[in-house]
């Protein structure tokens, strides 16, 4: 629109913006206020991000009652911010609990896209890792890694709720190390298998 | 109280019980080359049911006889085995399990039902429950089927659905069949359990990792479990 | 003891000051009133916002920690300290990309506050979910920032409007809530001496803007283009005909029993008369806590957001910050109907017995002394065994309470009461809200109204309340609700004779033709 | 409807055509998350299925395995030592007792109330320690062999299965007055989702759904297969009103279940020949007993069993690959694979609200649905 707008436009209120705005960013630049308050801010909106993780409710097998499990009462995975909600658009994590069956896997897909960025998959259990017992089925992908990526797997058939919790863990160790040139060992992009440290 | 019903009906009982349906099914169906005996769970109590190895076109008359006049009111499976190297009138298999539940609608009293609790000691022929087992065999074809007992029975709607979408064995005069497991957009004619389809890597002795090449296995490897 | 905590005058007074010494000194001087009226008008806004922005997390925290009580978890347990503790025993030294050692400091602070408040455990996270290890030291309120997070985590959330939905009000529709949500506070007097406007008719200005919110739901549930949203937004159109007229001639009465349409002037004539609304109207009092209760979309009345049949009613669609917002000022709709209740028959921001124990310290002056006195008796209390000498100390600490610390409370409480209503009830459908709603609430609404009118025209001669008539009605609304729970009882266990033992003994038709012969 | 939806506890799509908020049809789609169980199986040895058929359905994974087990038997002609038939039914019944709390659990979300949910996981917790001590998992346990059960009660189980067992007999009652005394609860569940109980056996609905509408009709009491006929137990069933049995009906025959597998867990901890106390060593001839491999060509074993979501039943065709090491055919009768296209006619005329109600009152379980 703007860009349109610069061909007949004597004044272009835009240019003026951009202008300005270029040498606002100079000044911070230089003195490196920009910095200053860009990593303070990062690192605060990095607590809220990793502190408070929503995981979609979706039940698709066995490892299903482990995440509610893991909701329950004696694995209270609220404890550490996990809070379920329904609706993709409100959540940040999507954890795959079970086999991805050729017939789910365009609505999962779907599921993936409507979820807002950033956002997180957990592939829970074998049969969403690899297949798991179902491997040689002619109706089950093998892993739903052919479809999405996956951040955090949580081997087990199905795991224990604290396996679950303890992949939240991990992947809020790896959202802290987001955009941090980090001493420690740096995870990156790697996927996390829990139970391999 | 011990109350147990399974006690009355396991002995003699059940044994008269099958052996009426047996005499009645050679007097009602003799010269259709319809076969009955009594056959015995082989594990646990030896319990008899009712084995009928009916012939393919008299399927429904069969059904309902057995619907209407022996009492089974329950449709438990019906399913469908591909034998390509069987014998010629048998290339094909249906298999229906059928039960006596004897369940009725309980009656009213004073704007609630009655539980009906029976009682064990009237228990008598036609009221044992029963189990049946009837096979019918295919010839050899390309498009097997059969007919189909839809009205029969409503439990059997989604079982002859079930065994076309699987087996790939169609029922004549079923109402809309279509896939209820495989996806909607499963290829005509690919029905998984037929014998000629095999499984995913049915001849490799170890699953190989990183099936579909996602690197996988560079991720793991150092990792030991 | 009068309100010592008067901010309105100190805002006043100060803004007054301010305008004398700047234009007031000028040829302008004659509009310095009206500067001083805008900058106390300003400040007492703020001050109201951030009383209440402030306090809304202790709401949030009742509504996560009281609930998982119940159902007995923990709740959120997230501490302060995991600002400073990093995850599972690592960190990342993020303050060393900080320009020209800007981050030595933090560093040190860090450490110290790790050291201090912190586990250098590397399991931590399988102690905790084993429930032995470190939930947070009381004093950094385990679960109170968890919130905090929350919002953090909205703000950087992607906002996506659907492909299908109709854009403008897709927008309009949080803002709408929000606004109107915002704006019942503007009415709501903290104290006598701490409110943001104070119009004659306020009562009449906060029911109307109580009423936007739910056209703003429906504009969401329509916007967003989906069956469940749609659903949504129509259920609470249709359940705001229910609760809402009930909901206002309740209002009605109380504003007839104390004959003003001020909030402050109803409390100050709870005051003065000497006794609560909620001993003249108990049933007043349930209605109204029944009808907020649906007004604020609260099991048992959230169906515009049920959960099973509508995925998330009619906010399926946000996300992001605008969802976040909407999910904030539900809890504020909530707030104001508790603070509402602690104002129409709570006493407002009165303390509890507050004359008798301004009898016991009649003159202000002495507070302090007695604090000494009390703060003394505390220090031998708790070492002599004469803990006899600790009695005056909470009467002491209640008395310099401000009043709005009062309100707050009062409605904090009546929030852990909400959370227990939906942590004890199930949620029930539209068409029977409706007809509870049209049936009960209704007529009773106007029985109350009634009572209302016979109290304030034949019992009331001014003054205070004779001790009988309060007392009367306290005890006949006692004696009534503990009949009905009888009744109701009974009658339950009369309608559900459904045997837990099964065998009766009845023999049936056996056969499964008998019942055609 | 779905496939992701609150509604579903599982993986299934609703189409749900409505008037305003009354449901005029109602077209259920299954197959979300078929694995082709039958055909993995014929690929298979007989002891490996066991594992498949715990899986078969995530929330009673006991009581498939041994629907499993007694069709495997019954085709390779096995005597299964008395000990053994024993605490098949404790682990069994324990398994019947976590189902139907996880379906309770799963219910009354579905209305509205998040607290029972999560009492109910507590009380879940306990059985599923108890499992744990026999099968040594949460969930899948592969705790059945064919001839016997892979391991014996351990030492203590019987004192710790008593205890727990009172427990949660206690809290059970807890939980039903949080429902039962709410009056919400109450008009949510009773008047909704009718259904006769002819209608439901010809449509092929088993179980407790059928027991809810006033008839007694249980494999275990009418085909008694283990020692179920020597234990001091009652069917539960329900007395529904005229028009058939409700969601309110259904929610009493469960917790009633619940109640009837307790007290038959403590029975057969009471007979159990042998003790409860003494502890045999694995492949000891009390607890299992020596099973052959193959099975010969045409035999065909099947068997009914009752699942905690009505009657299961495995047929089997033996004969297969490996000289007979696999079965040539196994084939699955899973009732909510018929209950569900019954239930979502059930709740045609109703309102929208009463979906929830009525499906989650039937306790669909999509893992034996799809197999």
């Amino acid at each position: 629109m703007a860009d349109d707008a610069q061909n007949y436009s004597m004044f272009n209120s835009q240019a003026l913006v951009d202008v300005v705005g270029d040498t606002t960013d100079a000044a911070l630049e230089a003195s490196s206020i920009k910095k200053f308050i860009s990593v303070l801010a990062g690192r605060f909106f990095n607590w809220g991000q990793r502190k408070s993780l929503f995981p979609l409710h979706l039940g698709i097998k066995c490892c299903a009652l482990e995440m509610a499990a893991a909701g329950g009462g004696r694995f209270d995975a609220e404890r550490f911010g996990v809070f379920f909600r329904s609706s993709p658009r409100q959540c940040d994590v999507l954890i795959v609990n079970g086999p991805v069956s050729k017939k789910f896997a365009d609505p999962i897909v779907r599921l993936w896209e409507q979820m807002p960025e950033p956002k997180w998959c957990i592939a829970m259990g074998e049969c969403a890792i690899s297949g798991g017992p179902y491997y040689q089925s002619y109706n089950i992908l093998e892993g739903v890694d052919t479809l999405i990526p996956v951040d955090v797997y949580v081997p087990g058939c199905p795991p224990r709720p604290e396996a679950l919790i303890d992949g939240f863990a991990h992947l809020r160790k790896k959202i802290m190390k987001m955009g941090v040139k980090s001493s420690s060992k740096n995870v990156g992009d790697a996927p996390i298998i829990i139970g391999d440290d | 109280m011990v109350f147990s019903l399974g006690i009355k009906t396991r002995g003699e009982y059940a044994e008269e019980a099958a052996q009426q349906v047996i005499d009645a099914a050679i007097v009602r169906w003799q010269g259709t080359g319809l076969e009955a005996e009594v056959r015995n769970h082989k594990s646990g109590m030896a319990r008899p049911y009712v084995y009928i190895k009916c012939p393919r076109n008299h399927w429904r008359a069969v059904a309902k006889w057995l619907r209407f006049e022996m009492g089974a009111d329950h449709c438990s499976m019906i399913t469908g085995i591909h034998w390509p190297d069987g014998p010629d009138d048998c290339k094909w298999e249906v298999v229906a399990h059928l039960m006596r539940m004897n369940v009725i609608n309980p009656p009213e009293r004073g704007g609630w039902t009655k539980q009906v609790i029976r009682d064990p000691k009237i228990l008598q022929d036609d009221d044992v429950p029963m189990e049946f087992e009837v096979s019918i065999s295919i010839p050899d074809t390309r498009n097997p089927s059969v007919q189909s007992v839809q009205e029969v029975w409503m439990g059997a709607d989604w079982n002859e659905k079930e065994t076309w979408d699987l087996v790939g064995i169609d029922f004549e005069g079923h109402e809309n069949m279509r896939r209820v497991l495989q996806p909607h957009d499963t290829p005509v004619g690919f029905h998984p359990l037929q014998r000629q389809h095999k499984i995913r890597y049915h001849d490799f002795e170890v699953m190989y990792d990183d099936a579909q090449g996602f690197g996988r296995k560079a991720i793991d490897e150092g990792k030991t479990k | 003891m009068g309100d010592w905590f008067t901010v309105r005058t100190w805002a006043s007074d100060f803004s007054q000051m301010v305008a004398d010494n700047t234009i007031g000194k000028t040829s302008f001087s004659g509009y310095s009133d009206t500067l001083a009226a805008v900058i106390t008008e300003t400040i007492m806004a703020v001050n109201v916002f951030a009383i209440i922005m402030g306090t809304i997390l202790v709401l949030l925290w009742i509504e996560r920690k009281f609930f998982a009580r119940i159902m007995d978890r923990r709740g959120a347990t997230m501490a302060i300290r995991s600002l400073w503790v990093g995850e599972g025993g690592e960190h990342v030294d993020w303050y060393d990309e900080l320009p020209f050692g800007a981050g030595k400091p933090i560093r040190w602070l860090n450490g110290l506050l790790n050291n201090t408040f912190g586990s250098s455990s590397k399991y931590e996270t399988v102690d905790r979910v084993n429930d032995r290890g470190y939930h947070g030291i009381w004093f950094l309120l385990p679960g109170l920032i968890q919130n905090v997070a929350d919002g953090m985590k909205f703000m950087t959330k992607e906002w996506m409007v659907p492909a299908k939905a109709d854009k403008f009000i897709f927008e309009v529709a949080p803002f709408l809530i929000i606004t109107s949500t915002v704006m019942i506070f503007a009415f709501i007097p903290l104290s006598s001496e701490i409110y943001s406007a104070n119009p004659e008719l306020s009562l009449l200005f906060l029911m109307a803007i109580f009423g936007i919110a739910p056209l703003g739901v429906f504009f969401a549930g329509w916007s967003s283009n989906n069956k469940y949203t749609l659903l949504g937004g129509i259920r609470s159109a249709a359940q705001l005909t229910a609760y809402e007229i009930p909901l206002l001639v309740t209002v009605l009465s109380v504003a007839v029993l104390s004959g003003s349409l001020n909030i402050i002037e109803i409390v100050e004539f709870q005051i003065s008369s000497g006794s609560w609304n909620l001993f003249l109207l108990p049933l007043g009092a349930a209605l109204f806590l029944i009808t907020m209760v649906a007004e604020v979309e609260r099991i048992p009345f959230d169906m515009p957001e049920a959960e099973a049949e509508l995925v998330e009613g009619w906010w399926t669609e946000y996300g992001g910050m605008r969802w976040g917002l909407m999910f904030a000022s539900e809890y504020l709709r909530s707030y104001a109907a508790c603070l509402l209740f602690a104002l129409f028959f709570l006493g407002g921001w009165e303390m509890p017995f507050g004359d008798s124990i301004t009898n016991i310290i009649p003159n202000q002056d002495l507070i302090l002394g007695s604090v000494g006195i009390g703060l003394i008796g505390l220090a031998i209390g708790m070492r002599s065994e004469y803990p006899a000498l600790l009695a005056p100390i909470p009467l002491v600490f209640m008395s310099i309470l401000p009043p709005v610390a009062w309100l707050l409370f009062k409605s904090w409480v009546l929030f852990a009461l909400f959370v227990w209503i939906r942590a004890s009830f199930h949620r029930i459908r539209t068409d029977q809200i409706l007809e509870f709603g049209w049936r009960w609430l209704l007529p009773l609404s106007l029985v109350n109204l009634g009572i209302a009118f016979w109290l304030r025209l034949s019992a009331w001669e001014g003054g205070e309340w004779p001790l009988f008539v309060p007392g009367l009605i306290t005890a006949i609304a006692l004696v009534v609700f503990v009949i009905l729970g009888i009744d109701e009882d009974t009658s339950e266990l009369e309608g559900r004779t459904r045997p837990y033992s099964v065998y009766t003994g009845e023999v049936g038709p056996a056969s499964p033709r008998s019942h055609e012969k | 409807m779905g496939p992701q939806h609150p509604m579903t506890h599982g993986l299934w799509t609703l189409k749900v055509k409505v008037d305003g908020e009354t449901v005029v049809d109602t077209i259920p789609d299954l197959g979300y998350i078929h694995r082709g169980v039958e055909k993995i199986c014929e690929s298979r040895d007989f002891t490996k299925i066991t594992t498949y058929c715990d899986r078969l359905c995530y929330a009673s994974a006991n009581t498939w395995s041994h629907s499993y087990i007694y069709a495997a038997e019954d085709l390779l002609e096995v005597e299964v030592p008395e000990r053994a038939e024993y605490i098949r039914v404790i682990a069994v019944e324990l398994q019947r007792i976590a189902s139907h709390l996880m379906w309770l659990g799963a219910f009354c979300p579905d209305i509205g109330n998040l607290t029972a949910f999560v009492w109910c996981l507590r009380e879940r917790e306990m059985m599923l320690d108890l499992l744990q001590e026999l099968g040594g998992s949460r969930m899948h346990y592969n705790f059945p062999r064919i001839g016997g059960v892979k391991r014996d009660l351990p030492i203590g189980f019987a004192m710790r299965a008593r205890a727990k067992i009172k427990l949660f007999l206690d809290r059970i009652q807890e939980t039903e007055q949080l429902l039962d005394e709410s009056t919400v609860f109450l008009v949510r569940t009773q008047g909704v989702g009718y259904a006769k109980p002819e209608e439901m056996v010809n449509w092929g609905v088993t179980g407790p759904n059928v027991r809810a509408g006033g008839v007694n009709y249980d494999v275990r009491w009418a085909h008694p297969y283990s020692v179920y006929d020597q234990l001091d137990w009652d069917v539960s069933v329900e007395r529904p009103s005229i028009k058939g049995a409700d969601s309110y009906d259904r929610y009493r025959v469960r917790v009633d279940e619940m109640r009837q597998s307790a007290l038959m867990c403590l029975d057969a901890l009471n007979k159990i020949p042998g003790g409860a106390e003494t502890h045999y060593s694995e492949g000891d001839p009390m607890i299992i007993s020596k099973a052959k491999e193959r099975a010969e060509e045409g035999k065909t074993g099947f068997h009914h069993f009752e699942d905690s979501r009505g009657e299961s039943m495995f047929y089997m065709v033996g004969g297969g690959d490996q000289r007979g090491k696999h079965p040539y055919r196994i084939s699955i009768r899973s009732p909510m694979f018929l209950t569900i296209p019954y239930a979502s006619k059930c709740m045609i005329g109703y309102k929208v609200a009463d979906i929830p109600a009525i499906m989650g009152s039937f306790d669909p379980c999509i893992g034996e649905t799809d197999r």
